[in-house]
């Protein structure tokens, strides 16, 4: 009844998709949730492909592989690299 | 008949929410706002989907056979590109607030109230 | 006329573009003329669109795509007068924030410019827009310039603050209303507002089009600040500079009532539009957001916050008007948002000039520090009495309008909400242009102190921009012929076949016998209700400035019981981005869940 | 409100909006079973009207054309918003800026052949986004990505040059306003805004589709400078070199 039309592949990646987007969520640690949302990313990509949506998919791929990660990564790494070097200044204090 | 993808798409909506709802920390709050954004290229796609069809690309194959819809399909492209931006923007904006303050936490960066 | 529609999009698009790009080539006189330039042109070319569109609908299809048979392959923008008269009040409004900035932005200025280009060009192309998915794209970039507008002053924590909660609370609002979309495309397989019209029409709405609405409306109510969706607009209009403050005040929030028009006559009317369950709900929504951000505005110390407030409050007796679903209220609206855009943009102005003389901002520490300034005070009082609603001042004519279709139950919350606002300012004004009041007030809370972004400014032509908002703010209700026009205007807007005969099938609508050029005058009732709402906010900016000098048992009275409310409300807008994101999902499933009550069977 | 309070009321609230959720999809056609116009009827009208056989692009660009201008200058806004957001953090950091440099020239090797790959692809994604899969955001990204690449593998200085906004800020508003301006170009000569205005040519090659092409073109230019830009924004200062204490940890 809640399959139906489904063919076992899409089944598979909407199942990915629905796993996926709690664990982005649950994973507090921003350097962590990167890689997190990265995978779900790639199972977005895999979800589009098999609903016939090539062009999405590829738009996806660039941006959970490319643009996400660049400007999330950049962000944490100045966030922490800020508090490293307050950290620092406290320490010769 | 089958509802599973649209109930994907509202756990995924759902989901989101709740992760931005108790979040404490800004980049983690950014990356929750896109997975509730996905909820809507999930429901898209899947609304367009067409049982047994081929996608809406006829290299090779006769113009009319059956297809996904295009329309849902560049509806995605359009809201990907919106969510880089908007993510971009609220990461630049958890920067300042890093710079200013030293958290991150949204709860802690609350000047303003009343 | 058809080709001016794309025009009011692409001339500001396209100077924004060319004033960012060429930030490091061309000096700064050429590029000061070309934004202002392209902001005039805006303008200009608005009003030559309303001239036309007065007599027919200007239909753009983009790409030359006309309909076939009923089905649209392209996107449309079809403009009726309504339409045409906002884009007419943004390029205005933000003609003259471009003017007031035009001396003191010292650094970042073409990032400044391009991105207030890029607002106006949004807002414009939402106005006018035709297309569900196309009205999402504008509203997401208008939001995307806001937000990064609203943090101009990195240097504060505030302003980052601000456009946090701002940028997070509308993006949800807009994927709120992409979901939305899915599900009435799902329904319907069209995006045209006039063809998803008319293919409700056929067979029972169900729950599915009820809920594709909640989102749809909800996505629009959040841009709009309505209560409980309201939170955001406080904290950002109380750190952006005071030009930014004038356009997302005085018209990019009430341009999320505009789409909550739109989409409910081109298409929920077609399901819903013979009971009132849709209009009730709005209705209700205006009231409680009047009423609560009226008292909010009177629980302020920071002007620009008050202000802010101020504006929610007008938004929901708009929201109000809109949802009497009648032409009288719906014009009513309209005037008042031509009133309440150049009289916010006014205030926000003097507050910001305010801010330059003296660094400061706060009410209380601002005391008595006006006074001299009679020309910012005059602009200030008028103003202020023009968003009262004195009779036939500033937002009266529109408040009168939907005072006709409006059961006096429904008049007195919305006039009291008018008169809190209005009396938080007139408190304000007495406090700093005539050193009324007490020094100290412990019930407004905490200051909070900014340094202004305006350094080394010219600050005639400050003043003059300030000036030239209000008196057009003020005179709006003496206009001979606009009151007659408005509502002609809102018939036209409200007439869902003929908007989809006009659009799908290219159909002309019958223009209107010649409208006379007079006055339009109100009922007894409004005039009554008007002048009771100034003496009333007059009392209440007294006692609220000489709360210490009245009888001790009243006093002691008054702040036993008003204090632990007051606590209450200050808590619950708490400034942080969670909370904010909790109300929203609440106000979602509650407005659906009333909806679905109402509306299902 | 207290945490504690906070999730106290979005529990009910979601769960009242997972029952809206639930009764809309009650409403909703069978996976599967779309059976809407607007879709099937591009489907049918696009490739003999527009000469391009990726409908997907023929919508993108041609049918909802409006759309996609309004995508390019939602980037191109958060460019600018960044831009202006970051201006004073980028401006206390520069003086911290030091360069590092790669040393392993095999891993150099490896980055400057996944720069050349990445760009060809990217290249490709462009131009042949009107035929298969692709388009000019995608290959914009992708570009900008090798791009970046080169700032990785190479060192800061090398960088530098695809940093400077003078060049790449008019090359972005070029590919923005060019959008528009070939907009306008249809409504000078008498048409509507955006309309296809040029020879549709053979379809399945790269000259068919008309202005579709340079709309394509447009945004590749707007997508890759502002891409470029925006990351450079992000990492103007971030690759502070690893330091001895903390490469050891």
């Amino acid at each position: 009844m809640l399959l139906g039309t489904l063919v076992p592949l899409q089944a598979v990646a909407f199942a990915l998709v629905a796993l996926g987007a709690p664990l982005v969520v649950l994973t507090r640690d921003p350097l962590r949730q990167a890689l997190v949302n990265g995978i779900y990313g790639v199972s977005l990509v895999c979800l589009f492909v098999v609903l016939q949506a090539p062009d999405p998919a590829l738009s996806m791929l660039v941006v959970s592989g490319i643009g996400y990660p660049l400007v999330i990564l950049a962000a944490i790494t100045r966030v922490r690299g800020h508090e490293r070097t307050e950290q620092k200044k406290d320490g010769e204090q | 008949m089958s509802f599973l993808p649209y109930v994907v798409a509202a756990w995924i909506c759902l989901v989101g929410i709740a992760g931005m709802a108790t979040s404490r920390n800004l980049i983690h709050l950014a990356v929750c706002l896109t997975v509730t954004q996905s909820s809507s290229y999930v429901l898209l796609l899947s609304v367009g989907y067409v049982k047994h069809g081929k996608a809406p690309i006829f290299v090779g194959t006769k113009v009319g056979s059956t297809a996904a819809d295009p329309v849902v399909q560049a509806l995605t492209l359009t809201d990907v590109v919106v969510s880089v931006a908007v993510i971009a923007l609220i990461l630049a904006l958890a920067l300042d607030a890093h710079r200013l303050s030293g958290s991150v936490d949204p709860d802690g960066i609350a000047d303003i109230s009343g | 006329m058809t080709w001016i529609p794309p025009l009011l999009v692409a001339i500001p698009l396209l100077s924004a573009a060319a004033t960012a790009g060429l930030d490091h080539i061309t000096p700064r006189p050429i590029q000061d003329a070309l934004v202002i330039g392209a902001a005039t042109a805006t303008t200009a070319l608005a009003f030559v669109l309303l001239w036309h569109a007065e007599s027919h609908e200007v239909v753009e299809w983009f790409g030359g795509w006309r309909p076939h048979h009923g089905v649209a392959l392209g996107i449309d923008f079809a403009v009726g007068p309504l339409a045409a008269g906002m884009c007419a009040v943004i390029g205005l409004v933000v003609t003259l924030a471009l003017l007031y900035s035009l001396t003191f932005l010292r650094e970042a200025a073409r990032l400044f410019d391009a991105l207030m280009l890029v607002a106006l060009g949004a807002m414009c192309g939402f106005a006018m827009s035709g297309d569900l998915f196309n009205l999402f794209v504008w509203l997401e970039l208008m939001g995307v310039a806001a937000f990064a507008l609203t943090g101009f002053q990195v240097e504060r924590l505030g302003p980052v603050q601000g456009a946090v909660n701002f940028a997070i609370t509308n993006s949800l609002g807009g994927y709120l209303f992409a979901i939305g979309i899915a599900l009435i495309y799902a329904r319907t397989g069209a995006l045209n507002l006039a063809q998803i019209g008319t293919s409700l029409s056929h067979g029972p709405a169900g729950g599915l089009v009820i809920v594709a609405m909640t989102l749809l409306l909800c996505g629009f109510l959040i841009k709009g600040a309505v209560v409980p969706f309201h939170l955001w607009a406080a904290d950002a209009y109380a750190v952006a500079p005071a030009p930014v403050c004038a356009v997302l005040g005085g018209v990019m929030t009430d341009i999320g009532l505009i789409g909550v028009a739109r989409l409910y006559w081109s298409v929920f009317a077609v399901p819903f539009g013979h009971g009132h369950g849709v209009g009730d709900v709005l209705l209700w929504l205006g009231i409680a957001t009047a009423v609560l951000a009226g008292t909010m505005a009177f629980l302020q110390r920071h002007l620009k916050r008050m202000l802010a407030y101020s504006v929610v409050c007008h938004i929901g007796i708009m929201l109000a008007g809109i949802g009497l679903l009648d032409s009288a209220g719906l014009a009513g609206a309209e005037l008042m948002f031509l009133a309440h855009a150049l009289l916010t943009a006014g205030l926000f102005f003097v507050a910001g000039i305010l801010h330059v003389d003296h660094a400061l901002i706060d009410e209380l520490h601002l005391r008595g520090r006006g006074r001299g300034s009679w020309v910012l005070a005059a602009a200030w009082f008028a103003g202020t009495v023009g968003l009262v609603g004195t009779p036939y001042v500033g937002i009266y004519l529109g408040h009168g309008l939907i005072d006709e279709g409006a059961r006096p139950w429904v008049l007195a919350p919305l006039w009291l909400g008018s008169a809190l606002a209005g009396a938080a300012l007139l408190r304000a004004g007495a406090r700093i242009f005539l050193g009324w009041g007490d020094a100290e007030e412990e019930l407004l809370g905490r200051a909070i102190e900014e340094d202004p972004v305006e350094r080394d400014v010219l600050r005639p032509l400050l003043v003059g921009v300030a000036l030239v908002a209000v008196v057009l703010g003020v005179a709006i209700s003496i206009v001979p012929g606009l009151g007659q026009r408005a509502e002609y205007a809102a018939e036209r807007f409200r007439d869902t076949s003929g908007y989809a005969a006009a659009v799908l099938h290219g159909r002309a609508v019958t223009p209107p016998a010649s409208l006379p050029v007079s006055i339009r005058h109100t009922s007894l009732e409004s005039i009554l209700f008007a002048t009771g709402t100034t003496i009333f906010a007059l009392g209440l900016a007294l006692a609220g400035l000489y709360r210490s000098r009245l009888p001790r048992g009243i006093s002691r009275a008054a702040s036993r019981t008003l204090a632990p409310p007051i606590r209450v409300l200050h808590a619950l807008h708490s400034g942080v981005v969670g909370d904010y994101v909790t109300w929203v999902a609440v106000g979602t499933a509650v407005t659906g869940g009333i909806w679905a009550l109402l509306l299902h069977g | 409100m207290s945490r504690r309070m906070r999730m106290l009321v979005l529990g009910p609230a979601l769960l009242g909006l997972g029952a809206l959720f639930a009764w809309a999809i009650a409403g909703l056609p069978a996976f599967g079973d779309y059976r809407g116009p607007y879709g099937f009827v591009l489907n049918r009208v696009v490739v003999p009207l527009r000469h391009t056989t990726n409908v997907v692009m023929g919508t993108t660009f041609d049918v909802r054309g409006l759309d996609t201008m309004g995508e390019e200058f939602i980037l191109y806004a958060a460019l600018v918003g960044v831009t202006l957001l970051l201006r004073d953090e980028t401006r206390s950091r520069q003086a911290e800026r030091r360069t590092s440099r790669l040393d392993d020239d095999a891993v150099r090797l490896v980055g400057v052949a996944m720069i050349g790959g990445g760009l060809l692809v990217a290249l490709w994604l462009m131009a042949f986004g009107y035929i298969t899969p692709g388009g000019g955001f995608q290959g914009g990204v992708l570009a900008a990505g090798a791009v970046l690449l080169l700032y990785l593998v190479g060192s800061h200085r090398d960088y530098r040059p695809f940093r400077n906004e003078h060049f790449l800020d008019p090359l972005e508003a070029v590919g923005a306003g060019g959008y528009i301006v070939i907009g306008l170009a249809a409504l000078v000569s008498g048409t509507a805004f955006l309309t296809n205005l040029f020879g549709l040519g053979t379809t399945g090659t790269l000259v068919s589709s008309g202005s579709i092409a340079l709309l394509n073109w447009a945004s590749a230019i707007a997508v890759s400078c502002a891409m470029v830009l925006l990351f450079a924004e992000f990492l103007e200062t971030y690759v502070v070199p690893l330091e001895p204490e903390d490469a050891a940890s």
